[in-house]
């Protein structure tokens, strides 16, 4: 098969959500890290908690799936599932996947004080919404228009009265939805840029190999097969917007014939109807692996 | 060419079965009919709820047309849509009692309730279940399932239930949708993406050829007047919720354990020697049976301890003069889809039987000396499986609540008593047909149309989300102090919860039980009482304040 | 007088490579599993390669292959394709094995081409329409190598190619006579092929391919989908169009809009009395939806661009109408039909992505830089071409006693696409597109001069009636909706070129809305589609709807 | 959702009410009911939010053309603006044709 698989970041997270993990990879993680991972509403509202607890359900999953004699043709990671991306696609190794991701959730707990964090508009076009930050964005006062999660939904950062006036903007201006996010973190613009390059001193050292298929990079939306690219978008994805419709975009003139989509939640359903209509696709958020696997397995019989 | 009526919507449909220049709609568009309950909840209304009412004649006959638009949501019922149906077939039952000859003719293009209206539409269709019953006494209630969305949910027990059914190719009949059975059961159950699997075992041509439906026409209107011109003159009924014996012996004959596919199945159905089933009374065993709330009261009321029976799922009893009925689980029952207490095929079947034997055997009584009939309700839902649907489940259900609203339209008295869950097609099989609804006020209870986990599915939202949306919504809610606020119950019995076995519980609960029945003396046996009590008719929060208005403007529209 | 040139190189050097090759070869029969070594050994690098591959037909079993050979062997190839439609199309790109790139359409691939392009790794020569790109393969872009598809091959090397010859006769034949390399992959080899589609002595390898070639279904639009207002628009253009201009002969784009024509004409044209009166002539590929029109009697001819999957037992079933072989199968070809298009039709209808305030049309959007497939050369008017058809006759300006006709060329589109955006716009987004990927030309389908009919919802703008830029501009803006370019028409305006005929509304073509519903459609979905081929129309499973 | 109200100037006064159109995906029902108001007015309920400005071009466009005089309610579940247009003049068509 012609696999998809998608990695989302944070917003699915749930209470309970570790309950299925592998026991034994998430002592191993615990160990290492020296981190014990709580898997409760409030233990998710620490970074660090929430980064490795949501890296440790798709790394579990992975293997999973892997055991089962699946493997992925394309990779997409939405930023913080581009680890998990990297890993399912033979690029970056499950013991040094870990420590990055704390050290990721690290620095961003430290980056930014009060103030700062992301919005949404839905229903302008990313040129629109850039023009209208354009009005608002100052030194003083930043805003960027940061990920493409579907033609019409740009994301924005920065610091939030600025957000606040784009999103008054949006709404004068035919905006379906504007509204901040529940982030509190500028994530995925240049005032991350000091955390990315910590994160690249920290990948330096890490032995990266080529993927074994299609890595969509976040930060450029391309599809790329080689190291070198791979790192770039580990250590910069913070600093730069998720292009995650252009991923998709380029993910569907690969001609995928499935996609799984890893947990949790399931943020991307709308864009990827959109892109891929009615493509088999399977949601580990909702099925076992065992269901997974059956369906994908059925599906290359041609059965259906 | 022919003349498509599947392309029609639902007014066109109506307009295009009956004769030219006979026809008015009834609360139609320009009345303001609304339903209260979609804008709150941020959904677009349609000004007729997506039912047309149209009286007119079909080839010269009187008829009355109830079509159900598919393309406004789904062609969910809810509570003013619910309504016009019922209203409309008590003003065909009405007329046909005084002596004119009407034809009910029903477009089923739905998947069943309303979510946003879920306990409302559920109300709503097990009267409509009441009403087509009642009038098969006088005319043929005629359906028709032209496709697009067909026909599911509680509106395919609604299409068991009817007289005579005509499709076309383009339809699928089913009680659960392959999606909500692969949400409850697995994708292994069922994998709802198959589209060939879902045509051919839900599509009208396996239907017809296994008894589900009557007749496949062309989809063109000229073709369905035809075959309902014949349905009305040869006075049809194929009796589609008397089949107990028939699929109980087929049950007997199936080996749930091993998969079944069309082919197999279509054997199987060929092959069926039909013997007659009974239920013997439920007696004290030596091993206590899988634990429930249903049949801890089951033992409470009749006193049978350890209670056992031929059919482990299905306890029945006689005990201080009244019939007692319950659904349970059984953890190691043979088909695996019951074990947790869920109507099954054999379930609804067994109900039947034991049901219809009691109206047979009090047949030559008076009505007040008639047999009560106690509903013990703790069914969590219908059972969900591929089997199931093959062969028909939704009939199964329909049996079951033919034979009890049978039994009170012959003068039984017939009350539910609710100390488990009441849940979707399993409430409407058992429990929805009493005309008292007694409960215990236990917020463990779950009342309601649909699974949470389902719903969440279908609405697209997080079962926290869903939580969140329906706690202030008793349309929507799970709970049965929300549900008394739609004025369904007669009592909610304070103090005593489903596990409770004391005898101060039991003596409070026999109270009520005898309180619900004294109150049924000399009454109509209908099922009135759900929309006129005070808190129905008040409407304060919540209530059936719109049921009642649709009803008021059908009484002023009907004879015009 | 100099040494004596030696004329021959090029058939020496494809001598010389083919007996590279010889021992792999039982006469031009190779084995599937040497396929890698052949191609490493026929393909030089830099050499000018043509693979097959259209909109529907690929040589998917060459173009793995050839995604998978040593780019330190074959590198730098100069791609001439007319469709890049696989994954692995660019995937050579990526690896080095080639830099240049010819073509014309690249829907499939159109996010990616624009990524490569922008980020150097694929190279543009030009963006052709189909005929500039066939045309140039006997002028300057003459093939080393060309890779094609057959469905079967007998022992000597005669192809038959069937219902999806398309394009396979124009690009062996480039290569078969300028000493260039002919490769064939084919489905199955036999003894006997049903007809020879090519001979035997133009084609050097064959190769059996490990899979049948990709074949998509691509005309097929289940009428399901068609809504009422591509129903109005289709009726308007009936009566406004078909029936004003009279004309016979016709080309339909493959959408949902003209396939809703194709549905009305059983039975709207047919209530207003045109059967037999208009459109017994068509260039298109057969397409499911045109089935209840052939069935009534509307039909005299087709000829066919390419195959259409699941139309081949009706086709054969129906000699009269289409052009088929004495093995009884259909004969398309790609070239032929562009050259109709261009030369023999009245009339092309089509749609596409967004127009611009000047009447300019084009389906590049931003970051999808999808190229065009027939519509360019269906849809513009060849100015040395002179008919004595009504239609374009009724073209001709009155008071030029040396004026010319026209072609008419129609694009319909609803104001608003599904995403709500909107279709007219001021500027296209071709034309950044142009600057992101340094084109040399705007990537345009249709120009403005050569639009002679826009249709919407709201009505007709006969643009061929302007007699200026301003007045076009006007005639636009009537009936382009509620659209930036629609907001600026006025009603003083619009009533008066309605009074003139420039721009019609539904009234004044004497059509009514409400009449306007699916059940006016001759077929609502596939399964009538079926029944009115009498069964001989086999649709794939995706379609399927019914029980 | 979200409710949306205008008024139009117009002239046309309706002799009978009219309905057309379903609340089906993409698609609309319009009434129009005759009014003793000087100017048209319009309810409009709409799945989409966002479109008021497209809503007030659209209706603007249309009475330009088609100045009827009613009292309009609208239902409307996501339908493009042609859609819309197309409810209006078939509304305004089946009341021409009576």
């Amino acid at each position: 098969m012609r696999s998809l698989w998608i990695f989302p970041g944070q917003g699915g997270q749930h209470a309970g959500m570790l309950k299925d993990v592998d026991p034994a990879l998430r002592e191993h993680v615990e160990q290492m890290l020296d981190l014990k991972l709580l898997d409760t509403d409030v233990a998710y509202q620490d970074s660090v908690q929430l980064q490795v607890g949501i890296e440790l359900l798709q790394v579990s999953q992975i293997n999973s799936l892997k055991a089962s004699g699946l493997k992925p043709s394309l990779v997409a990671g939405h930023s913080l599932g581009v680890f998990a991306a990297a890993y399912a696609i033979g690029s970056l190794q499950q013991d040094d996947l870990f420590p990055l991701v704390k050290r990721r959730a690290e620095l961003m707990q430290g980056a930014y004080p009060e103030g700062y964090g992301m919005g949404v508009v839905v229903g302008m076009s990313r040129k629109q919404v850039e023009d209208l930050v354009a009005q608002v964005h100052s030194d003083e006062h930043p805003v960027y228009a940061s990920n493409q999660n579907s033609e019409d939904q740009t994301a924005l950062s920065g610091e939030l009265a600025a957000i606040d006036q784009v999103v008054k903007l949006a709404k004068d201006h035919g905006a379906t939805i504007a509204m901040r996010l529940k982030v509190p973190v500028p994530s995925h613009s240049p005032l991350m840029a000091d955390v990315a390059t910590k994160l690249s001193a920290l990948l330096e050292s890490v032995p990266l190999t080529k993927p074994n298929g299609i890595y969509l990079a976040n930060n450029t939306g391309h599809a790329v097969r080689q190291v070198p690219q791979v790192e770039a978008d580990l250590s910069g994805n913070l600093a730069h917007p998720v292009y995650f419709e252009a991923m998709m975009a380029v993910a569907h003139d690969y001609q995928p014939d499935s996609i799984v989509n890893f947990s949790p939640g399931r943020p991307f359903r709308k864009v990827l109807g959109q892109k891929f209509g009615d493509l088999h696709q399977v949601n580990l958020d909702q099925m076992s692996v065992s269901d997974v696997e059956f369906l994908l397995n059925k599906w290359e019989r041609g059965t259906n | 060419m022919s003349n498509s009526f599947v392309e029609l919507h639902a007014r066109q449909r109506a307009l295009a079965l009956l004769d030219q220049g006979t026809t008015r709609e009834l609360i139609g568009p320009f009345d303001n009919m609304i339903s209260p309950h979609l804008e709150p909840q941020n959904i677009v209304p349609e000004a007729d709820d997506g039912i047309v009412i149209m009286k007119g004649q079909l080839d010269g006959k009187d008829s009355v047309i109830i079509a159900i638009e598919g393309a406004f949501q789904g062609g969910g019922i809810g509570e003013v849509s619910g309504a016009k149906i019922v209203s409309a077939l008590e003003h065909v039952l009405a007329d046909n009692e005084a002596g004119h000859t009407e034809y009910p003719i029903i477009i089923l293009d739905t998947g069943g309730v309303r979510l946003q209206e879920a306990n409302y539409g559920l109300l709503s269709i097990s009267e409509i279940h009441n009403m087509v019953i009642a009038l098969k006494q006088y005319v043929p209630v005629i359906g028709l399932v032209p496709g697009r969305v067909g026909s599911f949910g509680g509106m395919s027990i609604t299409n068991a239930l009817l007289s005579y059914v005509i499709g076309t190719d383009k339809a699928r009949i089913g009680l659960n949708g392959p999606e909500v059975i692969e949400q409850e059961a697995g994708v292994k159950e069922w994998d709802a993406s198959d589209k060939n699997l879902i045509w051919n075992t839900l599509g009208t041509k396996q239907r017809q050829a296994t008894g589900i439906i009557d007749e496949v026409v062309d989809d063109d209107v000229k073709a369905f007047r035809t075959a309902i011109s014949a349905a009305i003159n040869e006075n049809k009924d194929s009796h589609r919720d008397q089949r107990g014996d028939f699929y109980l012996s087929l049950l007997d004959q199936l080996d749930p354990a091993k998969p079944l596919d069309i082919e197999g199945y279509d054997k199987l159905f060929k092959a069926v020697e039909v013997k007659e089933h009974h239920l013997a009374a439920a007696v004290s065993g030596s091993k206590p049976g899988t634990k429930s709330r249903g049949r801890n009261w089951f033992e409470l009321l009749t006193g049978i301890k350890k209670a056992q029976s031929d059919v482990p799922t299905v306890l029945q009893a006689q005990a201080g003069g009244r019939q007692y009925i319950a659904i349970v689980p059984d953890e190691n029952n043979r088909f695996p889809r019951v074990r947790h207490g869920e109507v099954g095929l054999q379930e609804g079947y067994t109900v039947a039987s034991v049901v219809n034997d009691l109206i047979k055997a009090d047949a030559d009584k008076p009505a007040d000396q008639k047999t009560p009939i106690v509903i013990v309700v703790d069914v969590p839902s219908q059972a969900y499986g591929y089997k199931e649907e093959l062969i028909g489940i939704h009939m199964s259900l329909a049996s079951a609540a033919s034979a009890y609203a049978r039994a009170r339209q012959a003068g039984h008295k017939v009350v539910s008593f609710i100390p488990g869950d009441a849940v979707s097609g399993g409430f409407l099989a058992q429990g929805l047909q009493s005309n008292r609804l007694v409960a215990l006020d236990d917020l463990d209870i779950t009342i309601q149309a649909m699974s949470k986990a389902s719903s969440a599915r279908i609405t697209q939202r997080t079962i926290a989300e869903l939580e969140e949306a329906t706690k202030h919504v008793p349309a929507m809610a799970y709970d049965i102090e929300n549900y008394q606020k739609l004025g369904s119950l007669y009592n909610l019995i304070k103090g005593v919860k489903g596990y409770d076995s004391s005898d101060e519980a039991v003596k409070t609960v026999k109270k009520a039980l005898d309180e619900a029945f004294k109150s049924l003396e000399g009454v109509k046996p209908d099922l009135s009482f759900r929309y006129t009590n005070d808190i129905a008719v008040e409407g304060v929060a919540g209530g059936r304040k719109a049921t009642n208005k649709v009803r008021a403007l059908m009484d002023a529209q009907w004879n015009k | 007088m100099s040494e004596a040139r030696n004329w021959a190189t090029h058939r020496e050097a494809k001598a010389e490579k083919l007996s590279s090759v010889a021992s792999l070869l039982n006469g031009k029969l190779a084995k599937t599993s040497d396929a890698k070594a052949i191609l490493e050994n026929l393909i030089a690098p830099g050499d000018k390669v043509v693979l097959e591959g259209d909109n529907q037909k690929q040589a998917s079993f060459l173009s793995k292959v050839l995604a998978s050979v040593d780019p330190a062997r074959v590198h730098d190839l100069h791609m001439i394709m007319s469709s890049i439609s696989r994954p692995e199309h660019l995937d050579i790109f990526e690896d080095g094995i080639a830099s240049k790139m010819d073509f014309s359409f690249a829907g499939p691939q159109s996010t990616r081409v624009s990524q490569m392009i922008a980020d150097g790794s694929l190279q543009v020569g030009d963006i052709h329409t189909y005929l500039e790109l066939y045309a140039r393969m006997f002028v300057d872009l003459i093939p080393n190598v060309v890779l094609v598809a057959a469905d079967k091959v007998d022992r000597d090397g005669n192809l038959y190619t069937g219902n999806n010859t398309e394009e396979t006769p124009v690009i062996v034949e480039s290569a078969a006579f300028h000493d260039g390399i002919v490769i064939v992959q084919a489905n199955e080899i036999v003894d006997k092929v049903p007809r020879v589609d090519i001979p035997a002595d133009w084609v050097d390898v064959v190769i059996p391919a490990d899979e049948p070639y990709q074949l998509e279904p691509l005309f097929t639009r289940d009428p399901q989908n068609i809504t009422e207002l591509q129903i109005l628009m289709g009726m308007m253009a009936i009566r406004g169009i078909y029936e004003k201009h009279n004309v016979q002969s016709v080309n339909h784009g493959v959408g949902f809009n003209t396939a809703a024509i194709e549905l009305l004409l059983p039975t709207y044209g047919e209530q207003l009395g045109l059967k037999g009166k208009i459109v017994p002539n068509w260039e298109v590929n057969p397409t499911p939806t045109l089935i209840p029109a052939i069935e009534s009697g509307w039909v005299q001819s087709i000829h066919s661009f390419g195959g259409e999957v699941g139309m081949e037992q009706y086709i054969a079933a129906r000699p009269d109408i289409f052009f088929v072989g004495p093995d009884g199968s259909m004969r398309s070809n790609r070239a032929f039909g562009q050259m109709a298009g261009q030369y023999a039709l009245d009339m092309f209808v089509g749609s596409t992505l967004q127009i611009d305030q000047y009447g300019n049309s084009s389906t590049v959007t931003n970051g999808r830089l999808s190229g065009f497939g027939g519509a360019p050369n269906m849809g513009s008017n060849p100015t040395g071409r002179r008919h004595s058809t009504p239609a374009w006759q009724s073209l001709r300006p009155d008071n030029d006693p040396l004026g010319k006709g026209q072609k008419l060329v129609v694009q319909m589109v609803e104001t608003f696409g599904s995403n709500k955006r909107p279709v007219f716009v001021d500027s296209l987004d071709a034309v950044e597109v142009r600057k992101e990927a340094k084109l040399q030309n705007v990537p345009i389908m249709i120009y403005s001069e050569d639009t002679t009919h826009i249709v919407t919802e709201e009505g007709i703008a006969y643009l061929y009636k302007t007699s200026s830029m301003a007045e076009r501009q006007a005639a636009i803006e009537a009936i382009a909706g509620v659209t930036p370019v629609g907001l600026r028409s006025n009603p003083a305006q619009v009533a008066d070129l309605r009074a003139r005929g420039i721009v019609a509304f539904p009234e004044d073509l004497g059509v009514n809305r409400n009449q306007a519903t699916r059940s006016l459609l001759a077929a609502q979905n596939m399964e009538d589609l079926v029944k009115w081929s009498k069964g001989l129309y086999n649709p794939p499973a995706k379609f399927r709807s019914w029980s | 959702m979200e409710k949306l109200h205008f008024n139009y100037a117009a002239t046309e006064k309706i002799a009978h009410p009219v309905h057309i159109g379903v609340v089906a995906s993409g698609d609309l029902e319009v009434i129009m009911k005759p009014t003793t108001n000087s100017e048209s007015t319009l309810d409009i309920v709409t799945g989409s939010d966002g479109f008021k400005e497209v809503w007030g071009n659209v209706l603007t466009r249309f009475f330009d053309r088609y100045p009827l005089l009613a009292d309009f309610e609208i239902n409307d579940f996501g339908a493009t603006p042609g859609v819309v247009n197309l409810r209006l003049t078939q509304a305004m068509e089946a009341l021409k044709n009576e």
